[in-house]
């Protein structure tokens, strides 16, 4: 197992280099002019090209990727944001507090929230649980994340006044909304899922065969059934916090919330090469971490995984 | 799980009861701004963030006061010949940090501003030459009319030894010689300031842009345009300038709100493409067919001016005799007429480009209803800020759009809106951003440019107007709403809030 | 001493004679809910095919004295800001947002289920090159992706379904290689390896009927977002141009509205919401009746 | 039909399962006794019923879909269909348990082996972990395991000791009634030959009555004492062993020591039963053999046939019994 762990992170090595390869080469091909966010409307074309050429965009794509990948691997410098004049490293991690509380409470309420509900409708198999948890799942998923937020914003902070409308200087108050208009989808998604995956386990084998020891109807789903049926789930919240570390861009724009979302859209939009590329090489890194972790998890959970990654000598 | 939730709910509440709390001490005002200013160093660009918040933070040698132009720091301008000023500094000020404000700050700002590059115009700056503590005398290598007043307004003003003193080039902690200081900003979200209780100069000298009749401004950062109007709808915020057309009647007239109606200072207009549509008769003809009123309506919610030139009517050298002047109202007779002279039939497509931004896509649909009552078809081709800004300029893309839907406005000129696009001088191309390369239209622009006169103005307006080369459509009105915390509220000449100034 | 074959049940029966694929789609038109979700996406298909011809208004006719118009007899879903009829904009917009969102997440399931039958079915090397070159993808920003596709391989409904398609692929080969690797070393598999099913067969007809659940539960829940999305593609060159509607777009366009004129977004986000609710419909049969373990 | 010595008696058991719409009617009116240390074996085709008779004896059938719409199960005295879901959970694993027809499916792939023993034990025996792992342990040596490979899970045991483990649960609480249902089909031969000369054992050693859930006749001769027919969920004949084997009565019985390959006779190929079972959700009217039994006759096509009694406890479902003899006869 260690043995694993270790090849995956060397294999992080090329993965970051792929990374900052790609992506810098999608922002060279990427139209869009940083010097003209820079300089503002009223600049004209001379002005602008006169920039671009002192901010060296204007080498050619060998020098300036030589020189990027210099800075960032061997002086490990993701350098200054065009826009904030502040180190990028410094600005995503001020940027991440907000996002982490927001993911971290999002990925409570979706795991706390949903799988009691997937299991509540698994076991209710076509009942009335299993419908209302199935249509609030479907409304979850469809209902678009900007609607939801402005209609609690709406009852919650305009009309009766409880809550702040937008800001992050209400402390925790400032997060309720966000949280739960972020979840609503993530409880949804986490509830079906875990009806779908509760549902196959059920009919398993190894159930009947915990049913005809005698266990109990709650021993067999949460010593037996749960602990399957969360196996393919680990993946959708593996996945769904490596999202929700990249910012939920919607959310975070509807309630004024400076997170990673927000500060990477901006530059993209912008064009703040340093802040996108190193912006995007460290959410990287993390979500590599997250998926690294999912898979552990995996073997910790699922003998037979861990088998395979151990080698194939699995079987006597 | 209960014990949690009443838990949760009442640290909430002692929360918000704190936040209630500071907020009764001293008279403080929340401004809602819809752009991210980002970085608040002196000598950053003009990004449409920090125009928002560039005169409550710095202050600059003059600035335009109402609609005259006023030293701030600088006391007196003398003139030493065409190319050459003397600049004269109140010999009192001194910023937050109790810096005194000296002349070769003044140098020093200049010249780190100009290396920076972010203030592009600082480049007819030749020189500045400290000549005694309080007076530095200024070399331009060029000088158009107005030049001059916005080369002294473009520059943010700080003592060097303030900006030494910063770790990140004032970028998070501006100290500067305004009556506000910021004391607190939150990248993204908040940036506060507390008032300047020393702020150097004398009560009646103090310039618009510099008052100070609250204790504590905070601007908040809002990007959404319905939390907006939400925010001031629960009073988070006392005033904003982003509020949307449509909600306005939410507001005027409503208990404990007013709206300030204040026109903006840009233009939308349309630039044809010579290399697609070369005969004037032409270009005539689409102006006529758009019916700006229609475009009032749908993209300005019924609230906005008809242009008369390309610019509004609102700098100094706009010739009021234009007011009165037809400037192609919408007349279907007359576009029929001229379509047929140019031999444009039902079937023809025009490729609009334009900057994706809600009122510039009615705008474009409107005039694409309006070019198919004549079976003339529109493609619309809209763009991300960033792509829009890439290909007005790029000589590359000019084959793949017919009329660009564009806007611009100036601190000072028309002059310098139309520079924008008009004058070949400033594309790298050596033609208009239409791809005109008319000799008349550039002599006549030079001639405007260095000396706006009247008559130069109105020989270069005739001429384009005459060509048809671009065509402006309207200017909008900005909303001022704002809750009757403010009893009147102030704007700068760039249409943005100064809370300084407004009145409680 | 063992009895030979002395019978087959009635469904092994018929699975010779009609294929796994017949048989799936017979337990399919049994289910009545998935029928029913089938129903109205054919009943929205022809309505997209059709509009046309059969919108109350035209899509694009713009009227001043209509702005904003309330939902009535005249505009049963009332009027946007430009006083064009919704009804007609959502009859007409079901083209591109159905076309593309469907294209799209068929692209997308397609290319993810069969990198996640490799991944999953060979594991190894493969696995890891191919995870390692999805970790890569996922980590560039799905605008950036977009624009750099625009950019590079220019406009049109085929790099517009690539663009939209590219997000949803990873998502869908993590979920099939993780639900594989807890079947891939189950007997039956490695039974049907031992008795020389050609890789092609051990893996479409053994390894991803146990394994697709989750694929399904993602893809038809994924659908909405899809569409969403299709929006903000136009302002990159890519997607469908104003005046041509197109829900999400259509939504965009109402959002700042939301709390004046609701039914600006209402209408289109019921309209997303009904594809969305009966493809999961359809899903969730379809899941059924692929499951193996109902056969008896 | 009363004895003192009856552990379980099962009447009138009836299930059915409700799929789409359809009733699909698994066991009809079953009824059959079981005497304390004896077997009996169900016969019978897949999709017969047998499964569903020895889950409805446990309450361990899928509801929905399925559904004991009626009869009586008499264990040791009590209803097991009308007692409480708690006294149930004390009955299963301890006085019956089930032997499982798929090693591969019934264990828990995510839980070791002996936890999975373990895990009886220690519910029935109110024991301590502790104890409980011991027996777990001495339960897999008892059925060839070694003790050390409890830490192990199902993926790394073969496939003939998965059964072993599921019968080493199944035996670990030492049931009074156990059931098995085609413990040896998923097995080869030789292991096949193993785990029944174990279940034997295990079951004279502990005094266990055992249902015996089988195709395979030769099973039912190597451990049954009583054998039931099962047919489309019915008892078709009913008998002891040496009655089914030596006078087989009913065609389908008939049919299917036909089908054994007779090692004594040079019958050149086997005669298998023609045509398929019926679907059960649309029995055929009258005898549900009828439509594949070579000596029907109209009155088979007409009418429910009761199960009679032939002599000496020998019950057959035949009203053509006659004609079958007849006919046999003519045969040889």
């Amino acid at each position: 197992m260690i043995r694993y762990i270790g090849k995956r992170l060397l294999w992080m090595i090329p993965v970051m280099l792929g990374i900052a390869i790609l992506i810098f080469s999608i922002m060279y091909i990427c139209p869009g002019d940083p010097a003209s966010s820079l300089l503002g409307p009223s600049a004209s074309a001379v002005e602008l090209a006169a920039k671009r050429e002192e901010m060296g965009l204007n080498d050619p794509y060998i020098v300036r990727l030589g020189r990027y990948l210099y800075q960032t691997f061997i002086k490990f410098d993701l350098g200054t944001s065009y826009k904030f004049g502040t180190s990028v490293f410094a600005g995503l991690m001020e940027r991440m507090q907000y996002t982490l509380v927001i993911a971290l409470l999002c990925m409570a309420l979706q795991v706390f929230v949903g799988t009691p509900l997937g299991i509540a409708a698994a076991t209710h198999h076509n009942g009335i649980a299993d419908r209302i948890c199935m249509f609030l799942a479907l409304l979850g998923v469809s209902i678009p994340a900007f609607w939801l937020a402005l209609m609690l914003v709406l009852i919650f902070a305009v009309n009766l006044g409880w809550l702040p409308t937008s800001g992050v200087s209400n402390g925790l108050a400032s997060f309720i909304l966000p949280c739960i208009a972020n979840s609503f989808a993530g409880i949804a998604s986490q509830a079906r899922h875990t009806r779908s995956s509760m549902l196959e386990v059920i009919r398993s084998d190894y159930i009947v065969t915990a049913k005809a020891k005698g266990l109990s109807e709650k021993t067999v789903l949460f010593r037996h059934a749960l602990p399957n049926a969360l196996i393919p789930i680990i993946t959708i919240v593996g996945n769904g916090m490596g999202m929700m570390l990249g910012g939920t861009v919607i959310i975070e724009n509807v309630f004024a919330i400076p997170g990673v979302g927000r500060y990477m859209t901006d530059a993209i939009n912008s064009r703040d090469y340093p802040v996108v590329m190193g912006g995007v090489l460290i959410l990287g890194l993390i979500f590599s971490l997250i998926m690294l972790l999912v898979d552990i998890v995996y073997a910790f959970v699922d003998p037979r995984i861990k088998a395979q990654y151990e080698g194939r000598k699995g079987k006597k | 799980m209960k014990k949690f939730l009443s838990l949760v709910l009442a640290l909430v509440m002692a929360l918000s009861m704190a936040s209630f709390a500071s907020a009764e001490q001293g008279k403080s005002v929340v401004v809602g701004l819809a752009g991210d200013p980002g970085n608040i160093g002196p000598f950053q660009g003009m990004g449409l963030g920090r125009i928002g918040i560039l005169f409550t933070t710095y202050e600059m040698l003059m600035v335009k006061d109402g609609d005259t132009f006023r030293g701030c720091l600088m006391k007196e301008l003398t003139k030493v010949d065409d190319l050459t000023y003397d600049v004269e500094l109140y010999d009192y000020i001194v910023d937050q940090a109790g810096n005194k404000l000296t002349a070769s700050d003044i140098k020093f700002c200049f010249e780190t501003a100009k290396a920076d590059g972010n203030l592009p115009k600082l480049s007819s700056v030749d020189s500045v030459e400290v000549l005694s503590d309080y007076v530095a005398r200024f070399h331009f290598t060029a000088l158009a009319a107005g030049d001059l007043e916005s080369l002294l307004m473009e520059c943010p003003i700080v003592t060097q030894a303030a900006y030494e003193a910063s770790a990140d080039k004032m970028a998070t902690d501006p100290i500067t010689t305004s009556p506000y200081q910021v004391v607190d900003y939150k990248t993204g979200s908040t940036i506060t300031y507390k008032r300047n209780e020393n702020y150097w100069q004398k009560d009646e000298l103090t310039v618009t842009t510099s008052r100070h009749n609250v204790d504590e401004i905070t601007f908040k950062i809002i990007p959404d345009p319905v939390q907006m109007v939400n925010a001031l709808k629960a009073k988070e915020i006392d005033i904003s300038a982003a509020i949307d057309g449509s909600y306005i009647s939410d507001f005027m007239g409503v208990e404990g709100f007013d709206v300030t109606q204040i026109p903006d200072n840009t233009t939308k207009y349309l630039i044809f493409n010579f290399d697609s549509i070369p005969n004037a008769a032409e270009r005539q003809a689409i102006a006529y067919a758009v019916d700006v009123d229609d475009i009032i309506a749908f993209a300005f919610d019924g609230i906005g001016y008809h242009a008369k030139t390309v610019g509004n009517n609102k700098y100094p050298d706009f010739v009021e005799s234009w007011n009165d002047e037809e400037y192609y109202e919408y007349d279907d007779d007359k576009a029929q007429a001229l379509f047929a002279e140019a031999g444009v039939t039902a079937g023809k497509t025009y490729r609009l480009i334009y900057n994706v931004a809600d009122d510039n896509t009615r705008i474009a649909t409107t005039i694409q209803a309006a070019l198919g009552d004549y079976g003339i078809n529109v493609t619309l081709i809209p763009y991300d800020n960033a792509l829009f800004g890439t290909y007005k300029y790029d000589d590359k893309k000019s084959g793949e759009w017919d009329i660009m839907l564009d806007e611009g406005g100036s601190s000072n000129l028309l002059t310098n809106v139309w520079k924008l696009t008009l004058d070949s001088r400033d594309q790298t191309y050596g033609k208009t951003v239409g791809h005109v390369a008319d000799e008349k239209l550039q002599s006549l622009i030079e001639a405007a440019i260095n000396d706006n006169s009247p008559e130069n103005m109105d020989a270069f307006h005739q001429y384009l107007k005459e060509q048809c080369y671009e065509y402006g459509l309207v200017s909008k009105v900005n909303n001022l709403a704002h809750t009757t915390v403010v009893t009147r509220a102030a704007t700068c000449f760039r249409g943005q809030i100064l809370p300084g100034a407004c009145e409680y | 001493m063992s009895v030979t074959a002395v019978g087959k049940d009635h469904v092994g029966v018929r699975s010779k004679r009609q294929g796994q694929f017949g048989q799936v789609m017979h337990r399919l038109r049994k289910n009545k809910v998935a029928m029913i979700g089938l129903s109205i996406m054919i009943v929205l298909i022809v309505i997209a095919i059709l509009s046309p011809w059969i919108t109350p208004y035209n899509y694009a006719k713009t009227s001043k004295a209509d702005r904003y118009a309330l939902p009535s007899w005249q505009h049963l879903f009332g009027c946007d800001g430009m006083g064009r009829d919704i009804l007609s904009r959502i009859m007409y917009g079901a083209r591109a947002s159905l076309f593309l969102g469907l294209m799209s997440t068929i692209v997308a399931t397609v290319v993810g289920v069969l990198l996640g039958s490799l991944v999953g079915y060979y594991g190894g090397k493969v696995d890891n090159i191919v995870m390692r070159i999805l970790d890569i993808i996922q980590a560039i920003p799905g605008m950036l992706l977009s624009i750099a596709i625009s950019a590079a391989l220019g406009s049109g409904i085929g790099n517009t379904i690539l663009a939209l398609s590219i997000g949803g692929i990873p998502m869908t080969v993590r979920l099939l290689r993780g639900s594989i690797l807890t079947v891939r070393k189950q007997e039956y598999i490695e039974a049907a390896e031992k008795i020389n099913c050609s890789k092609w067969r051990v893996i479409t007809s053994h390894i991803l009927p146990n394994s697709i659940a989750p694929v399904i539960v993602s893809v038809t829940m994924g659908i909405g977002n899809t569409i969403l999305q299709a929006a903000s593609l136009s302002y990159i060159g890519l997607g469908v141009q104003p005046p041509t509607p197109e829900w999400g777009a259509m939504l965009s366009e109402g959002k700042s509205m939301i709390t004046k004129y609701p039914h600006l977004c209402i209408f289109p986000g019921l309209a997303i919401m009904l594809v969305v609710l009966c493809l999961n419909m359809l899903g969730d049969g379809l899941r059924d009746a692929m499951d193996p373990k109902l056969k008896n | 039909m009363a004895n003192k010595d009856v552990l379980l008696s099962v009447k009138d058991l009836t299930v059915e399962y409700t799929s789409e719409g359809e009733v699909i009617h698994a066991v009809n009116h079953v009824s059959f006794e079981l005497e304390k240390g004896k077997t009996i074996g169900l016969v019978g085709e897949t999709g017969a019923g047998k499964t569903s008779i020895a889950r409805a004896i446990l309450r361990i059938l899928p509801e929905p879909p399925a559904r004991v719409p009626g009869g009586e199960i008499e264990f040791e005295g009590k209803d097991l269909l009308k007692v409480s879901e708690a006294d149930m959970q004390k009955i299963r694993g301890k006085e019956i348990s089930m032997i499982f027809q798929d090693p591969m499916t019934a264990l828990n792939p995510i839980m070791r082996v002996g936890e999975q023993i373990a895990e009886v034990v220690k519910l029935h025996e109110h024991c301590s972990r502790q104890e409980s792992i011991e027996k777990a342990k001495k339960m897999l040596e008892m059925v060839g395991i070694p003790g050390e490979r409890f830490y192990e899970y199902p993926h790394q045991f073969s496939g003939g000791m998965k059964q072993r483990v599921v019968i080493a649960m199944a035996l670990a609480c030492s049931p009074t009634l156990l059931l098995a249902d085609e413990p040896t089909t998923a097995l080869d031969v030789t292991i096949q030959a193993q785990v029944l000369d174990m279940i034997n054992d295990l079951k004279r050693k502990l005094n266990t009555s055992m249902i015996m859930i089988t195709h395979d006749l030769g099973i039912v001769a190597e451990v049954c004492d009583t054998v039931a027919v099962i047919y489309a969920g019915e008892i078709m004949e009913y008998g002891t062993r040496e009655q089914i084997f030596h006078d087989p009565r009913y065609p389908y019985t008939i049919g299917l020591f036909g089908s054994l390959p007779d090692l004594n006779s040079d019958v050149e190929r086997l005669s298998p039963i023609e045509g398929l079972p019926p679907n059960p959700a649309d029995l055929p009217r009258g005898c549900a053999f009828h439509p594949r039994c070579p000596y029907a006759g109209e009155e088979c096509r007409k009418e429910h046939i009761e199960l009679k009694d032939i002599g000496g406890g020998h019950l057959c479902r035949c009203c053509r019994l006659n004609e079958i003899a007849a006919g046999k006869a003519k045969e040889v």
